[in-house]
């Protein structure tokens, strides 16, 4: 394993730390535990509580901020945080206005969340977000996993609660734009996980797993290398089945790299990704490419499609002021 | 049964070195099907339980099984954490110091289901659940020997969950591909079982 | 070597179309040629140009925009691009107060930005970037580096060029932000060039190379991989020894990836870097952190630190709105 | 000696199918003390060049050196465009289609100080330059068999090269390193040199 790292148990809390420092302009470090916190609160306003397993840098932490979140709590890596460390979180970003929990379909997750939220006695509402169409939805299974979409149910909550709307309509308005948005990933390689030390999976040379999470875990299926418009075409085509007729219309385009793939290949992805997208019917107005929820140095990228309509717009442009997502200010 | 200071203690040592010692196999589990931190998870728990085994140990058997369980619930995080915790908080609810077979089994089923509720999960679905299952009827059968029936029940359970196809837990997410696989905590369950049947050994 | 590309020919013009459809609001493709070229240019200001081989995203076509370059010139991977291109780039940007030229030192890209020069016929200046301090200095050697400190000269000749200034001034004000910045990278494995099919170099599961450049190119020498701070001390180390004195004030300190190394390590080296430049004396007046001068996939870092006067530090802040660098707008 | 479309067009083949077939070579060479481009750089330039081989043999000798260096100032990039580029614009400037030995050494003397010039190089600083050199040597002295010792001499320079240590191009970076490999631009050299040298010998 090859990291820039001291010990392997402090790579969380040191990374961590280097982060509030290098930000310290727009969040810093919770003190009764370590999570991140937005420096400058806004009174009465519904405070946005986010948070999982680290190693998905920048996501929660990177979101942090005006017109975003204002709390982010880091697990271990690819594991959730505990309950105490949310509860601590929620409590010191509630100012008044009741809390929202933005929460990544995962079990590990929703339970701690659950946990933390039982145990809080505060005013606390909770959006899941699910929306990789990798796996199969079924009220029987655990469901989709929550992956890079839910940077854009956080970028539209974020400045949804920054005009003062309630804990319910923030409620509702989530689970909206949660349903509106579908991702899937592929993945070239798998990433270690500092304290396991291998690979997760290995794959063969000409080798790709389509259906990948965000935890380097394995996906749905293995298949042979392919050229990016293959893949793009694939991918285009689980999202617009997914979503059916309602996919002719304006979109947001998410293209997220998973830490180990250099931006000129998701630049790549992107072109045809786009293609694809506009072949189907649908209007790319608004993009975003980069690293932004990613799966340690897993070399591979997802592909997300958000519907929007005037007021998602609207609220997708409003000012954002984080360390990983910033305009307007 | 009398659960005195001296089996507490015994019982935690047992159970926290197992975990600690399986770790590494429990991450390897957990790599094939899922996101490879079981191990690393159940033995920070463990470690935390274990650094505070002279303090625990000290209280009545069901403020120990508490606090237990909300240690783990603070230290290990991720999907075992909840639940493991939860499995503890739920035992230490009923049980007292002095307690029968059948108080520890009544006990045990209320847990299960305690668990079964906060993973919104059911027998079946390759999960730890699938090793507490069948542990708890042979805790009920009873009779001579039973740790090594307990114990042989648990090694049994946690082999039965490879050939299961993942229904609920991040193995879930890879639908047939998680045939052929041990679910990791159904292993940990297994070292758990193993460990407090070794500790009954002893008191017999 | 696994990527997601069509064809290893397509692959720069491919994502540099990515690049440009999804930054439209900023950037439009050059017409006479495949380049980078700022959307609104301003009409009078001395053009900023910058360009030099592809694989080093968002470099330098992420930085064009308000408040940065007007125009980026990509050659293929590793190779810097041809005089033609160069001069179409030139004669798009120019809208009549000259044009000032950001190369980095190396060979081709002087080489080939010179005979640009001379053969455009307009009134251009050049400012040569040569920040790394692993190569030793001598006039007798093709001397140092242009590495990622090239992000802090182009950030904020922007601003000025934004202001008015001349050519000369601008020319002068790079010279000299130049020689306030220093960079030093080590990595802990190659790149694959998509032309070369395997990585440039091989390393063991033990090793790093200390004194990279960015183009995956071996550094000054390979040593067994050490934990996080001691790299940290040693880049320092380097980095003060050869400011001298002058490290004892405000610096902004850039730790840049090379592309295949998670924001996580980064943000953890950021914290141990900083602690060292803070006890050689140096304050850390702003920070930048995240992949902005990369070598395609390669796993590692840099650090770069930067001497900041109030003038520099007023124009560093100064908005900007590029692709891969944007506040205050 | 006349240099006629016929060679003219011989001597483009020839040159841009060794530097073609030798690409992955020179990409090897220079992975290892540089940066892994310089074959696939001058397989560009001269599959440019060859594409346009009939419309450059129509020219006159000096027009179409001048042409196929302005290709590989346009086609090949990296340093080692500039450079070649530079080396046969300058011979396009004084050779004309009758030619002599002399005046042909004349202007590759002429032509090696404009690479000096671009490069701000010199002998011995492990670039093309230390083929050039020994290169303009051998032609220099004429005599028979000419051609076979510029083939000869091209190698033997062009393996002189390993032991240097670089003070130009991207090998310098590495210092000490750059010992012990040869120097991908001078084996390019060696084989236009050589793919010349092939020409030469069929029209004699
Ligand atoms: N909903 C659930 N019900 C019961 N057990 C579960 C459930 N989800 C996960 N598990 C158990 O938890 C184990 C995984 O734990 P762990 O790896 O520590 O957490 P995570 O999956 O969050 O990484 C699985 O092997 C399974 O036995
Ligand atoms: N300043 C220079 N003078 C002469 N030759 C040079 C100089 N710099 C580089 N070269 C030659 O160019 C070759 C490298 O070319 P190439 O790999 O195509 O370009 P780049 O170094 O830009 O990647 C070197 O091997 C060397 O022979
Ligand atoms: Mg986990
Ligand atoms: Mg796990
Ligand atoms: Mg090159
Ligand atoms: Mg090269």
């Amino acid at each position: 394993m090859k990291k820039l790292i001291n010990a392997v148990e402090d790579v969380v809390k040191e990374s961590l730390a280097g982060f509030c420092s290098a930000h310290s302009d727009i969040v810093r470090l919770g003190e009764a535990a370590p999570f991140v916190l937005r420096r400058h609160l806004k009174r009465g306003k519904v405070a946005l509580v986010s948070g999982g397993g680290s190693g998905h840098e920048p996501l929660h932490g990177g979101f942090v901020g005006e017109g975003m979140l204002d709390a982010a709590v880091p697990g271990q890596v690819f594991t959730s945080p505990t309950p105490d460390l949310i509860i601590a979180a929620i409590e010191a970003a509630d100012t008044g206005g009741g809390v929202l929990l933005i929460v990544k379909n995962y079990e590990g997750d929703v339970m701690n969340f659950d946990m933390a939220r039982e145990m809080s006695g505060k005013s606390v509402a909770t959006v899941i977000t699910d929306d990789d169409v990798a796996v199969e939805t079924s009220t029987y299974s655990t469901g989709r996993r929550g992956v890079a979409g839910t940077l854009i149910v956080e970028k539209i909550l974020g400045a949804a609660a920054e005009q003062g709307r309630s804990l319910a309509e923030l409620k509702a308005l989530g689970d909206r734009v949660n349903a509106a948005t579908r991702s899937i990933g592929i993945a070239l390689t798998s990433c270690t996980v500092p304290a396991a030390g291998k690979p997760t999976f290995e794959l063969g040379d000409d080798e790709m797993e389509v259906g990948v999470g965000i935890h380097g875990e394995p996906g749905r299926r293995r298949v042979k290398l392919r050229p990016a418009k293959e893949i793009a075409a694939e991918m285009v085509g689980a999202i617009t089945a997914d979503l059916g007729a309602r996919a002719r219309g304006d979109v947001i385009l998410l293209i997220n790299g998973f830490g180990g793939t250099p931006l000129s290949e998701l630049y790549l992805m992107y072109n045809d990704v786009r293609h694809g997208v506009e072949a189907a019917g649908g209007t790319v107005a608004r993009s975003l490419v980069g690293n932004f929820v990613t799966s340690l140095d897993m070399a591979g990228c997802s592909a997300t499609v958000s519907l929007l309509d005037e007021e998602l717009r609207r609220l997708w442009d409003a000012p954002v002021h984080t360390a990983a997502l910033r305009w307007g200010i | 049964m009398m659960i005195d200071r001296d089996i507490r203690k015994r019982l935690i040592v047992a159970v926290a070195n197992r975990i600690i010692a399986g770790a590494e196999e429990l991450t390897d589990l957990d790599r094939a099907i899922g996101d490879g931190d079981h191990g690393s998870n159940m033995r920070r728990g463990f470690e935390a339980v274990l650094a505070a085994a002279d303090v625990l140990s000290d209280k009545s058997f069901g403020e120990y099984l508490t606090a237990v369980g909300m240690t783990l619930v603070m230290k290990v995080g991720g999907a075992s954490g909840p639940l493991y915790g939860t499995l503890f908080l739920s035992l230490g609810k009923s049980l007292a110091d002095d307690v029968s077979r059948e108080q520890v089994a009544d006990a045990f089923a209320a847990a299960i289901e305690a668990v079964k509720a906060r993973g919104k999960s059911d027998v079946g679905h390759k999960t730890m659940l699938d090793v507490f299952h069948p542990v708890l009827g042979a805790l009920r059968g009873g009779g001579d020997g039973l740790p090594e029936r307990l114990k042989a029940t648990a090694r049994r359970a946690a082999e039965d969950t490879i050939p299961m196809k993942a229904i609920r837990g991040r193995a879930s997410f890879l639908g047939e591909r998680s045939v052929g696989h041990m679910d990791p905590g159904a292993r940990s369950s297994e070292l758990i079982v193993d460990a407090v049947a070794d500790v009954m050994e002893g008191c017999a």
